[in-house]
């Protein structure tokens, strides 16, 4: 050993260096174009999008008219107020609950068979495809318990849908904290309640945040299970308020108010027999789309500022 | 090495202690802790210092299967703090560690500090107050820090944070304080600190210190005990243990030729 | 905001929660939704139109949890014993025509005008997979492929359609592209040479430009008749002219001012909405007969067992119910 | 050793801190804390059930008046005509068909990305892309379908001329774009999870970045990558409204992605959106179209899970 | 310390390096390496040891924004490996490395070894063979494993994972070895066997070991470089500066006093 045979053939092995580079080369170029094939279809569809439906998307009216039977009427407040209104119950009813099965599944689980099923349980309804939600509300909210096709179902439905986001994001967040400063509260004499609530909770709200801004910015561009529901109608009006100036200054009629959302108007317009109606659909996919980004953005820009926030070492 | 003059604070009896995966990591462990002593626990990687450190607080408690076997008394009320009966959070409260990689919480210094005693239910602003510069003070922290204690712990040096560290263990006026390998992650200079702080802490409080650096144990410590494959080998005054060692493999591992 | 002038609730005409609870036909849908959003306008009562189809608006309306139900279809008997059974009474009443449009691609220049017979040779349930050629259904016509595209099978057009053209309701080969989106037709149609679709009159009036429409005629050797205002409202545009129904609970009318308010609204100031979204209104002769069919709360259906029937007289229907 | 331990009198044991003595209430407490969240995981457990006892107490009014036998064998799907059949072999064919294009488009191109983006990019690239790329995640999926179908497909034409309007082809790709994303970036999770001194150890052989990449960093990621494969099988077969818009609605039997067909998602949003009574057989019909796109996702779901479990015993 | 009868096989030269946070980890360092000799590595940790020795494949070049200034010079070309027109692949093909921890590939043995061929582009079968056997005999591997080339390498023992590193290193016929800290992941019985082996192969190889058990350094070296906060402080035969180190920070460190 020890000869320098890299030396002598020094000639030969950088010609071999040189061919075996030209290879990464051409795999850096092969995935940038991969790349740049996704961005330019996000790119594509959302400046069609905005080129469509530019003379809607800049109007006030728009976003204050009910949908009407005249294209150049038609508005998206109903839309807007019913994705809010839905997105308020999806929230309420898929955050604590998801939340607080990641904390069991994470913190509190014992290592069982009981176990493995909820975890199988939940990786699978990750990826239970949305239609399928469609169907359980149908057969459940809608016919079951009789909620009809109102905010409450849809609400509901698309919060079970995000259930499982929820839990997967928070469980992350949750890993994330070093078991050093679990031991180290448990150290000083903190309960299991203590180290929960005081530290795993609070040093993960950041990343549960993020993931539930995911979910919902899921829930919000969701189509099939909102229609299987029977969700198209016409809506002209905006459904009760949840606050009033009147005690008890809180009411839930709107709960079981029928109720239209962003994408379900944006369908109902492409399918209108008259292709001006397609400027406001292109204008409503549009702020979908808008509204999307502008969620995950915040998400990421959130989970950037945690990570710089808190380096756990 | 029998002294009449020492008190036992803690001991060891017989003790045996299993992991989940069944390994039997510490064997008849007999091992007393002097009050007001500092004990060091020295041995290769993986003979089980950690372990038993660790058990001494029941630490292992927190992952579920492993197992005790024997007793941990603490004096002066003879209680087994392996005991079912003993709630693990009562002897943690009674005993405090200190870990290898400084590991102060995401919260502001203060914070830090008064976390123990929050725990405890203290609510009094003044007492918590002086408690934490008791401690700071203690844990020769608090000229560093006095004017930043709301700063966030993560903004201190490795060094700093492990003195945070010690600073939160002796708020809360623990009998026994245990080390784990305190000064392995930290550059000489913070070693020193750290050295020079366990030395000023001599004489007021028992301590247990995990070290893998000879000379750290036979700079702090008054007694060693040296561990080899979850076996205790010998236990002695420091300097008797260093100078000469009773045991074959002691002195195999204090002269360098295993490690 | 802005909207508060035109929309919402200021000073209700009627009770502040009034609410006017529709659903159903998609077909209906577009004229009820401009009665409703003129309806609103104009006295500031909220109404809810649904598009759950024709089955599924009776559905509701039979459990008592619509006003009005629309229809493309005549009710079923047995949806008349569901409504019997929960104690509901309906006034049936025509609102306007629909003329269901055979299309073709603007390039096929040879079928523009076809007759029922043809109709049913390329629709019919035995054309499935054997009829896959335009000379198949008339050797004049050129060897070209087949591309079929309707309304899905449980739509009320597709029920009417396979009644008038094939003889029998939901007799229709499988084999063809079907959706409830009318304008995924269109787009069908209007991008296959060899395309040939049907829907609603509507469709085929705001999308002229990408299609033709075929004339069509009830037996060889007559004319065929292009579907417009005029040819169905002489009843000359058959078999494929429909009337289109609103069903109005008949205790709603009775009991529920702002429904009644609704229901005179539509027969008295519909005329122009009708027009408006395409489609066609009754004669006037018909429209008079169906506004006094209504004051006077008859209820019932004029259809025998509830079974459709092809170019039936407006007049006849509704002097059936007594 | 060990012989002088001074004799102590056993003392009292007293209670260290006042708060000891709550001792019991906080184990109560503890208790009711811990129940709640096993309750919140065990909706995880409750909604999956819903979920099959909604589809199988449907479907068993179904397979009332169909043969499971007819079922699957059937070579036809036309439950609401006149002359019905219940055969949903046209619906799985058109299914799988799309699912195949979508992935034989998505694998290639997601696996590509994930290792460019691991291994090639730099930092700061990385970690502008791929939140990006999850983007798409986020856009409205009938929005995808109007792409599909007004643009991907006349650009096929332009290709194949002879592609019908209504094809397996262009929304296949479409979603095949849509699931990229997923591939790419659990892929990109997995490659990120191989040990960096797995990857200097390659370089310090004088490997070349391709080099390290393709034999050492995906071998060594590869049940994760399968795993990524797995998990967009079952966003391809679950996608409805692309499908819905794009692909024809035409339950036709066939695997060639040049024709029109029909999949059981579109099938099922297609029923919901019509005029379809409750309790009625083509209403029943959705829920056991449901019930077998349920087995079919389940399915790959099962598989991915394992597959994943054992990626994660790898280190 | 200059001797007439050594060759230098390479050398430092005023050789500084900075991370891409701007931390200035070595300074000014003049090291050489004898040809065919052992130079150990020592030095509190964080000193720069790893640093210094990752330098000399261009390992750093891995991680954006790290900055090398001054040279690395490889004898007899006289190369300055550090020049931007010497490819690091050209560098790593010449100079192989160990690391502390074993990072076999996900591979069979046999595909282990024969890696840094197959990159070179040897495709002969036999060649192949032949160089896996030679290697895995010069690791002291082959007894042991030749009967299962086939298996996974995860399969090893930790300490065979590590020989098989060793022989994927020489596989190639590098003109020089690098290892950091080649056995602190190892039991001690392992350990020895690494040592054995090490001490094998001098005399054969240019070889510069990272280690922080001065032990080792004493066990195993011909020469000895000691480092202190980014500086390289002393260098001298092994002997000369375990008896009689020049420099008193050698001295406390070597005596403990440092850790
Ligand atoms: N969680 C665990 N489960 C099973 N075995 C464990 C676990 N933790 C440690 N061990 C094993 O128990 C033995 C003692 O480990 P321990 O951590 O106490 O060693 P140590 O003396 O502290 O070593 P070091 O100096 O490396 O910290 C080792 O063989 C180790 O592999
Ligand atoms: N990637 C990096 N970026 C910035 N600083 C670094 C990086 N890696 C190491 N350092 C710093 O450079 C200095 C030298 O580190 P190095 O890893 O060379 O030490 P070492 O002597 O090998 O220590 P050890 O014995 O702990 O391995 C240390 O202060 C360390 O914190
Ligand atoms: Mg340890
Ligand atoms: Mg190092």
């Amino acid at each position: 050993m020890g000869t320098a045979s890299t030396l002598e053939n020094i000639d030969a092995v950088r010609a071999m260096i040189k061919r075996a580079k030209l290879k990464d080369h051409i795999f850096g170029l092969v995935g940038l174009v991969c790349i740049m094939l996704i961005l330019l279809t996000l790119l594509i569809l959302f400046v069609d999008l905005v080129v469509d439906g530019y003379p809607k998307l800049f109007s006030a009216d728009f976003y204050s008219n009910f949908p009407s039977r005249r294209a150049a009427k038609a508005g998206l407040l109903s839309a807007l107020v019913g994705s809010s209104l839905v997105m308020l119950v999806t929230f309420v009813s898929a955050v604590p609950m998801g939340v607080g099965a990641a904390i069991y599944l994470e913190e509190y689980a014992p290592k069982n068979w009981f176990t493995e099923i909820i975890e199988v349980n939940v990786t699978n309804l990750a990826a239970v495809p949305s239609i399928i939600y469609g169907l359980l509300a149908l057969g459940l909210f809608v016919y079951t318990l009789d909620f009809g096709n109102s905010i409450l179902t849809a609400g509901l439905t698309l919060g079970l849908l995000i259930l499982p986001v929820v839990i997967v994001a928070t469980r992350e967040a949750i890993r994330a904290i070093p078991i050093a400063i679990r031991e180290a509260a448990y150290a000083v004499g903190a309960t299991k309640g203590q180290v929960v609530g005081q530290h795993v909770v609070r040093y993960s709200a950041g990343g549960i945040l993020t993931g539930v801004i995911i979910g919902m910015a899921r829930a919000i561009g969701e189509t099939a299970p909102v229609i299987t529901i029977g969700a198209l109608t016409f809506i002209a009006f905006l459904p009760e308020s949840p606050v009033s100036s009147t005690p008890p200054f809180i009411n839930f009629e709107w709960l079981t108010s029928g109720f239209t959302v962003l994408p379900i108007q944006m369908f109902s317009w492409l399918s209108r027999p008259s292709s001006s109606f397609h400027v406001n659909a292109a204008a409503a996919g549009a702020i979908i789309i808008l509204v999307t980004l502008l969620m995950n953005g915040i998400a990421i820009k959130m989970r950037y500022n945690i990570r710089k926030k808190i380096k756990w070492q | 090495m029998a002294n009449a003059d020492l008190t036992t604070k803690a001991e060891a009896r017989d003790f045996n202690f299993f992991y989940s995966n069944g390994h039997h990591a510490l064997k008849n462990i007999n091992l007393p802790l002097y009050e007001n002593k500092i004990t060091a626990l020295i041995g290769p990687s993986g003979c089980g210092k950690s372990t038993l450190l660790r058990s001494f607080n029941r630490m292992h408690d927190l992952y579920p299967g492993n197992r005790y076997e024997g007793e941990i008394v603490m004096h002066p009320d003879n209680t087994n703090i392996l005991d079912a009966n003993v709630d693990p959070i009562e002897v943690r409260m009674r005993i405090s560690m200190v870990f290898q990689k400084p590991n102060p919480f995401p919260k502001s210094i203060f914070e830090n500090v008064a976390y123990g005693l929050r725990v405890r239910g203290e609510k009094n602003k003044r007492l918590l107050a002086d408690k934490v510069e008791e401690a700071l003070k203690g844990a020769a922290l608090w000229d560093e820090v006095k004017d930043r204690l709301q700063d966030l712990a993560f903004n201190l040096s490795g060094g700093q944070q492990q003195r945070l560290c010690i600073a939160r263990a002796l708020a809360t006026d623990p009998e026994i304080m245990l080390f784990d390998e305190p000064t392995s992650a930290l550059d000489p200079i913070a070693t020193a600190n750290i050295e020079e702080l366990m030395n000023d802490l001599r004489g007021k409080l028992t301590m247990l210190v995990v070290t893998h650096n000879m000379q750290q144990a036979a700079r702090v410590s008054d007694y060693t005990a040296y561990m080899y494959l979850g076996d205790l080998i010998e236990h002695d005054k420091t300097g008797d243990i260093f100078i000469k060692p009773k045991d074959k493999r002691t002195e195999d591992y204090i002269t360098g030729r295993i490690s | 905001s802005k909207s508060d002038d035109s929309n919402t609730v200021e000073e209700p005409m009627f009770e502040p929660n009034a609410i006017v609870t529709i659903d159903g036909s998609s077909t209906v849908f577009p004229v009820t939704e401009a009665v409703a959003e003129e309806f609103q306008i104009a006295t500031k009562t909220k109404v809810t139109v649904g598009i759950s189809g024709t089955g599924g608006g009776f559905k509701k309306f039979c459990r008592g949890e619509t006003d009005i139900s629309g229809a493309s279809r005549p009710i079923k008997q047995k949806e008349i014993d569901k409504c019997k059974e929960a104690g509901i009474e309906f006034i049936e009443l025509p609102v306007a025509f629909d003329a269901l449009t055979v299309v073709i691609n603007p390039a096929n220049d040879f079928a523009k005008e076809m007759t029922v017979a043809e109709l049913k040779t390329i629709w019919g349930p035995e054309a499935q997979e054997n009829i896959t050629s335009w000379n198949q259904v008339n050797p004049d016509w050129p060897d070209q492929p087949l591309k079929l595209f309707g309304p899905g099978a449980d739509s009320g057009t597709f029920d009417y359609f396979t009644e008038a053209i094939i003889g029998k309701s939901k007799s229709s080969r499988g084999d063809f592209t079907a959706s409830e989106d009318d304008n995924v037709l269109v787009t069908g149609v209007a991008g296959d040479k060899g395309g040939i679709g049907y829907f609603g009159y509507a469709y085929y009036e705001e999308n002229k430009d990408k299609l033709t429409a075929v004339a069509v005629s009830e037996e060889a050797g007559k004319a065929g008749v292009l579907p417009s205002k005029a040819s169905i409202e002489d009843g000359t545009y058959q078999p494929l002219a429909r009337p289109i129904f609103i069903y109005v609970k008949k205790s709603a009318a009775q009991e529920k001012a702002h429904v009644k308010a609704f229901v005179d609204y539509y027969l008295e100031q519909g005329r122009p909405l009708i027009e408006e979204v395409k489609y066609v209104p009754l004669p006037a002769e018909d429209q008079d007969a169906v506004i006094a069919h209504w004051k006077a709360l008859k209820a019932g259906t004029g259809f025998i067992e509830g079974k459709a029937e092809v170019g039936v007289k407006i007049k006849d229907l509704l002097d059936r119910v007594q | 050793m060990n012989t002088a331990t001074q004799v102590q009198e056993p003392s009292q044991r007293t209670t260290i801190s006042p708060r000891l003595a709550k001792n019991y209430r906080r184990n109560i407490t503890e208790r009711i804390i811990e129940f709640l969240l096993m309750l919140c995981a065990l909706s995880a457990v409750f909604t999956t059930i819903a979920i099959v006892v909604i589809l199988v107490y449907e479907s068993y009014s179904f397979f009332e008046h169909v043969s499971v036998f007819d079922f699957l064998t059937d070579p036809q799907w036309t439950p609401l005509f006149e002359d019905a059949h219940y055969g949903i072999m046209p619906l799985v064919s058109g299914t799988l068909t799309i699912s195949f294009v979508a992935l034989a488009f998505a694998v290639p191109v997601g696996t590509i990305a994930a290792i460019y983006l691991s291994e090639f990019a730099s930092h700061k690239t990385r970690e502008t892309v791929k939140p990006i790329l999850e983007l798409l995640a986020g856009v409205p999926t009938i929005a995808f379908g109007y792409f599909a179908l007004l643009l991907v497909t006349p650009l096929l034409q332009m290709v194949f001329p002879d592609l019908p309007t209504f094809n397996m082809l262009g929304p296949g790709i479409v979603i095949g774009i849509m699931v990229v994303p997923y591939i790419a970036s659990v892929s990109e999770d997995a490659m990120r999870a191989v040990p960096m001194s797995m990857r200097e150890g390659a370089y310090a052989m004088g490997a070349t970045r391709f080099q390290t990449a393709m034999r050492v960093v995906t071998p060594a990621a590869i049940s994760g990558i399968v795993a990524a494969y797995i998990l967009a099988i079952s966003r391809a077969i679950g996608e409805t409204m692309v499908v819905a818009i794009a692909a024809g609605q035409q339950p036709n039997l066939t695997f060639n992605p040049m024709d029109s067909a029909a999949t059981i998602t579109a099938y099922i949003v297609q029923v919901a959106m019509g005029d379809l009574p409750h309790g009625s057989i083509g209403y029943q019909s959705i829920f056991a179209a449901g019930l077998v796109l349920m087995l079919m996702t389940l399915f790959f779901n099962v598989l991915g899970h394992f597959t994943r479990k054992k990626f994660r015993e790898a280190y």
